[in-house]
């Protein structure tokens, strides 16, 4: 096996890898949205979506299938180059970030020595696709769903990596890879124990980061109708929807990755590397999903001052005692 | 105990204060005065004082052709006004002359009166004078007539159609 | 709420597992309709119209009292008839029902005198076209056969005879009335 | 290039921003219909509201001078689709004080009942979608499926699930059978368990608090002043509530409490409706037990009019015989006499009025109604100033409004 692997020319295999990932990835996006749908229906008591296929199950094929097809609608008053480029800015800053994710010891497809800064800049890229798209819009919901979602990822990038700069402290590095290592080296074997406070942060702003409930304002469907992809429709509509989902699972990734031993579990799975990344990955996704279907939403003013009066506290706090004890033991 | 003898104190001090207001008291299924226009304002505004606090309903009554009972002018305005703290009903009716149809705004004692007054001057175009905003409320803004009035019919002919209707039905033609 | 409560989101968890109580032990309430689980509208429930085929003649029973067209606050039935020269008793010639217009408040059947018409339990129906759903008194008859060949036999309508209205107020064929 | 750059760089020529203008509705998923709000915003902020009604007028008060008083029931059940029995009681109650009836005992415990159910299904609907518009849906879907039982039991009672036309002029059209008792009795066995279940969703949540503490708080003189009523005023302290002051049916035999709020805030008011539930629950039970007293009376008056009263806009052409016409036996057709009547309940929403002026004809003379939705849809630009857009939302939730009430 590894004698064939080594046979392939380099640039080759780094194709190969990433389209291996780029497909694994889609097909959990798809079937996200119908997990959420599904798991939120038996939540409410209702059936869910059971039309398609047994049980439902080719419905998110469908639903890309019906928004491919739909008209790509441009309304005559929008910026048009911006608006035609910022679903996809969301979508490639949102999904690039898979790529730095170990998913196993010997599967990552670039282990960049900073891959946990290089993740936290895609990340707050990606909010320009939505800023750009409430701008070029030039519709009025549009542009308020815009500017909430900029001062959103602002206020919470930095509660964020500074949740994420007590693991680096405690891992002594940013490479993903090593975090995973380190992890699996403590005494606690995750950094969920020692770090649960940053753990807790880093949940509410990847909450946040990703435009979900209970932070969902910047597409508050009760308030701004759609927000920023009010004028969107078809495939347009539906990359600013993909990008969402795979921010879901960048962030879910990147805690599995830093909190909770990344692939590493209590014992090896012959067969099956992934399992154990996976497992922790879909509880993750069920946590969303799940806050989903019980939580309120908050105000936009709330929400901020719930992003620098607390989290960021927290977190600094949390970053102080982490390098205290670092240094004294 | 009729409605006239519990509110024999009240009627007697609205007696002495407007005698030239209160036309007539009715006991009907409420405490009912009837008054002029003139100084029908003072005479809300004095029964606010005594306790009237929550206007419940203002509303316009066209008399045109009513055939039971002969009315002394064509339109009405009815206030219900009710006492919280005694539990008390009571109706003041403000009699409008047809031609010269305004009546002195309440807005300035109830802000609930605002829509109560543009809705009434909406349907029967009776011009409350000291009214904020009077505009229409639930016509478009540019109908034509009042169509709670009695000589305003069910059913508008063609011709008389709402303008808004006929530029739509236009455009639409003009679409096709 | 005191402090540690607070800290710990005490009220938030409970909702959490309020909502994954009910995603693991309790079934769903919404139905499969119309594949699996099929409505069964209450007695009386205000559906599709009909005119009750009398068994005898094979002809409505309808005796053009025009109390239906008198009543009917939306103005949706039509009714022409004419006058037998030798019994001088009227013959209904034209009877319709604009179901587009009808508001199903059950006044029509409820004064009908000989409980001809009645709004039938039957729900789904639709059309493609307004004509479908005009119902002439062919269309009339035929809703009913459909509807009567699956209720249940003797059929009364809770309508043909109000429970709880004295008996004196009805006219003489509702007060005897048993169901068809 | 963009409309936001004038804006931006013109300004009002002072240095201060301009506000921005932006139109909610009136078709916009949380104004509840076709409510359609002019917002003039600093920010998020609302600096000025101007509520634009009328999209859903139907002109039930003049078509109500062309029907008669029985047809009439029919264009209330158009009024507060989500209440319809309610409002069938506040018109019959208008037309049997005009007409001088009062119904038979049995007649008035089954409808405070079904105005009870009313009251249930119009809150739980106002919990679901405030709740909704406040971003919390599993609440919403655990109400539908509790209403959902009521509008069966409805369903049961009258054949109708929303537009009951149940009410009668002089009493109610069909009595309960033991089956509708039995069931409903189930229902208020049950139906307290239900509400905990919204309760533990949303009661204490730090989010919900959050979103409803001191959000258009309105003190008690303004509340009355705006002439809010019903569960929006008890939320501001004012215990004024139509079943006790001027009771109507059978509200004057049964026991109940009328929750009042402290700070007047949407909080308050979404708590006086939570207790009211509990209440409605209870007057109900307590009415089931009445019921069994006057087992087998009728449910309408002797002296109630005939569906037909003799109308003269619609006669029919060609003209029935005269003669031969069926007039029903051993009763007259009453006469409405001249005069003027005004009956007000306490519909979920608030004090549904309505003043009915009678020629002695077949038809009112004038037929107003003042509905709740109307009002408080005029009071909303007073509670928004000053707050934000998805406050907005939740004032318009807490207002409790359907648009078919307020524009008639």
């Amino acid at each position: 096996m590894s004698d064939i692997i080594a046979q392939i020319p380099y640039p080759l295999l780094v194709f190969i890898v990433a389209f291996i990932l780029l497909n694994l990835t889609l097909l959990h996006v798809a079937y996200l949205t119908y997990a959420e749908r599904k798991i939120i229906a038996r939540m409410q008591q209702r059936l869910g979506p059971n039309r398609v296929g047994p049980r439902g199950l080719l419905q998110p094929i469908a639903d890309v299938l019906k928004l491919l097809q739909k008209e790509d609608i441009i309304p005559n008053n929008v910026d048009k180059s911006v608006f035609k480029i910022a679903p996809l800015i969301s979508l490639v800053c949102a999904g690039t970030g898979v790529s730095l994710i170990p998913l196993w010891e010997k599967f990552v497809l670039s282990n960049l020595n900073v891959g946990l800064l290089f993740i936290l800049a895609l990340s707050s890229l990606s909010a320009y696709g939505v800023i750009l798209s409430g701008w070029a819009s030039n519709s009025r919901y549009a542009l308020l769903g815009g500017l909430r979602s900029s001062a959103q990822v602002i206020s919470y990038e930095i509660a964020m990596s500074l949740a994420l700069l007590s693991v680096v402290l405690m891992a002594g590095s940013f490479n993903l890879q090593d975090i995973v290592k380190a992890q699996v080296a403590s005494p606690f074997k995750v950094y969920l124990i020692p770090q649960v406070v940053a753990f807790f942060v880093f949940m509410v702003c990847a909450l946040a980061e990703t435009n979900r409930v209970p932070f969902d304002l910047p597409e508050a469907e009760t308030e701004l109708v759609a927000g920023y992809f009010v004028e969107y429709s078809g495939i347009r509509f539906a990359l600013f929807y993909l990008a969402e989902y795979f921010g879901m699972v960048v962030m879910s990734a990147l805690a599995v990755t830093c909190f909770l031993g990344g692939y590493a579990g209590p014992f090896e799975v012959p067969g099956l590397p992934f399992i154990w990344f996976l497992l922790k990955l879909y509880v993750l996704l069920f946590f969303y999903i799940w806050v989903r279907a019980t939580l309120p939403r908050y105000r936009y003013d709330q929400l901020m001052g719930l992003g620098w009066k607390v989290l960021i506290p927290l977190a600094l706090a949390n970053l102080f005692v982490t390098a205290f004890l670092k240094l004294y033991l | 105990m009729g409605l006239l003898e519990i509110a024999m104190d009240l009627l007697a001090e609205l007696r002495e204060k407007f005698p030239k207001v209160v036309l007539e008291v009715l006991e009907k299924d409420a405490l009912t005065i009837v008054c002029r226009r003139e100084g029908s304002l003072e005479l809300i505004s004095y029964l606010k004082e005594k306790g009237f606090k929550h206007l419940i309903d203002l509303c316009g009554v066209d008399y045109q052709g009513y055939k039971s009972e002969k009315k002394p002018e064509r339109f009405e305005v009815v206030y219900h006004l009710y006492n919280l703290d005694e539990k008390k009903l009571i109706r003041v009716k403000v009699l409008i002359p047809e031609n010269d149809a305004w009546q002195y705004s309440v807005t300035g004692l109830w802000k609930t009166a605002n829509w109560f007054e543009r809705e009434c001057y909406d349907m029967l175009g009776i011009v409350f004078k000291g009214h904020p905003d009077l505009r229409r409320l639930l016509m478009p803004e540019d109908w034509e007539g009042y169509p709670l009035r009695k000589d305003y019919p069910l059913f508008l002919t063609e011709e008389n159609e709402w303008k808004g209707y006929k530029e739509f039905l236009a455009s639409v033609r003009g679409a096709k | 709420m005191n402090l540690l409560q607070k800290i710990l989101l005490i009220e938030i968890w409970k909702g959490l597992f309020l909502t994954l109580k009910k995603m693991l032990f309790e079934r769903f309430v919404t139905i499969q309709y119309p594949e699996k689980d099929k409505v069964i509208p209450a007695p009386g429930f205000r559906g599709r119209h009909a005119l009750v085929r009398d068994p005898n003649t094979g002809d409505t029973l309808c005796i053009a009292c025009m109390r239906c067209v008198r009543v009917c606050p939306s103005q949706c039935i039509k009714v022409e008839y004419e006058v037998d020269k030798e019994t001088n008793k009227r013959r209904v010639v034209k009877y319709e029902i604009e179901a587009l217009r009808c508001v199903y408040c059950g006044y029509c059947e409820e004064v009908c005198p000989v409980n001809a018409i009645v709004l039938t339990e039957f729900f789904e129906y639709v059309g493609f076209t307004r004509d479908e759903v005009f119902f002439t008194k062919e269309k009339l008859l035929a809703n009913w056969d459909e509807f009567i060949a699956k209720a249940k036999r003797p059929y009364l309508n809770p309508f043909w005879k109000p429970r709880g209205i004295p008996e004196k107020f009805l006219p003489v064929r509702k007060r005897n009335f048993t169901g068809v | 290039m963009s409309l936001y750059v004038e804006v931006i760089k013109n300004g009002n020529g002072k240095g201060e921003p301009e506000h921005f203008t932006i139109n909610m509705g009136p078709h916009h998923p949380s104004t509840h219909g076709v409510l359609r709000l002019v917002l003039e915003l600093d920010g998020e902020t609302i600096v000025k509201c101007d509520p634009r009604i009328g999209y859903l007028h139907r002109g039930v008060e003049k078509l109500a001078e062309h029907l008669n008083y029985n047809q009439t029931i029919v264009l209330s059940d158009r009024l507060d689709y989500i209440a319809s029995a309610a409002n069938n009681i506040a018109f019959c109650l208008a037309f049997e004080k005009l007409l001088g009836i009062t119904p038979p005992r049995r007649a008035r415990l089954i409808r405070t009942i079904v105005n009870e159910m009313a009251r249930i299904s119009s809150h739980l609907l106002w919990l679901a979608t405030h709740a909704l518009d406040i971003g919390a849906m599993t609440v919403f879907l655990y109400c539908f499926r509790d209403r959902e039982w009521l509008l069966s039991i409805f369903e049961k009672v009258c054949g109708a699930r929303l537009t009951h036309s149940y009410v009668r002029v002089g009493g109610v059209r069909l009595d309960f059978t033991q089956e509708i008792i039995d069931e409903l009795r189930r229902f208020t066995e049950e139906f307290p368990q239900r509400i905990l279940d919204y309760e533990t969703l949303i009661d204490v949540n730090r989010i919900w608090l959050k979103r409803t503490r001191d959000v258009a708080v309105v003190d008690a003189e303004t509340a009355i002043n705006l002439g809010l009523t019903g569960p929006v005023l008890r939320g501001s302290g004012v215990p004024y509530d139509v079943r006790k002051f001027r009771p109507y049916d059978a509200y004057d035999e049964v026991e109940f409490e009328v929750p009042v709020g402290e700070r007047g805030d949407t909080y308050d008011r979404y708590k006086v409706r939570m207790k009211e539930l509990r209440q409605s629950n209870w007057i109900i039970k307590q009415c089931l037990d009445k019921l069994k007293e006057v087992e087998g009376e009728p449910v309408l008056a002797e002296e109630a009019p005939d569906l037909l009263l003799p109308s003269r806009v619609r006669e029919p052409e060609p003209k029935p015989h005269p003669k031969k016409g069926f007039v029903f036996t051993g009763k007259e057709l009453p006469v409405v006499p001249p005069g003027e009547a005004f009956a007000s309940i306490e519909s979920p929403k608030g004090e549904l009025a309505v003043y009915v002026v009678s020629d002695g004809g077949p038809n009112p003379w004038r037929l107003r109604i003042r509905t709740p939705s109307f009002v408080h849809i005029s009071a909303i630009p007073e509670l928004a100033k000053g707050h934000m857009i998805a406050d907005l939302v939740a004032i318009i939730g807490t207002l409790d409004v359907v648009l078919g009430d307020c524009d008639r």
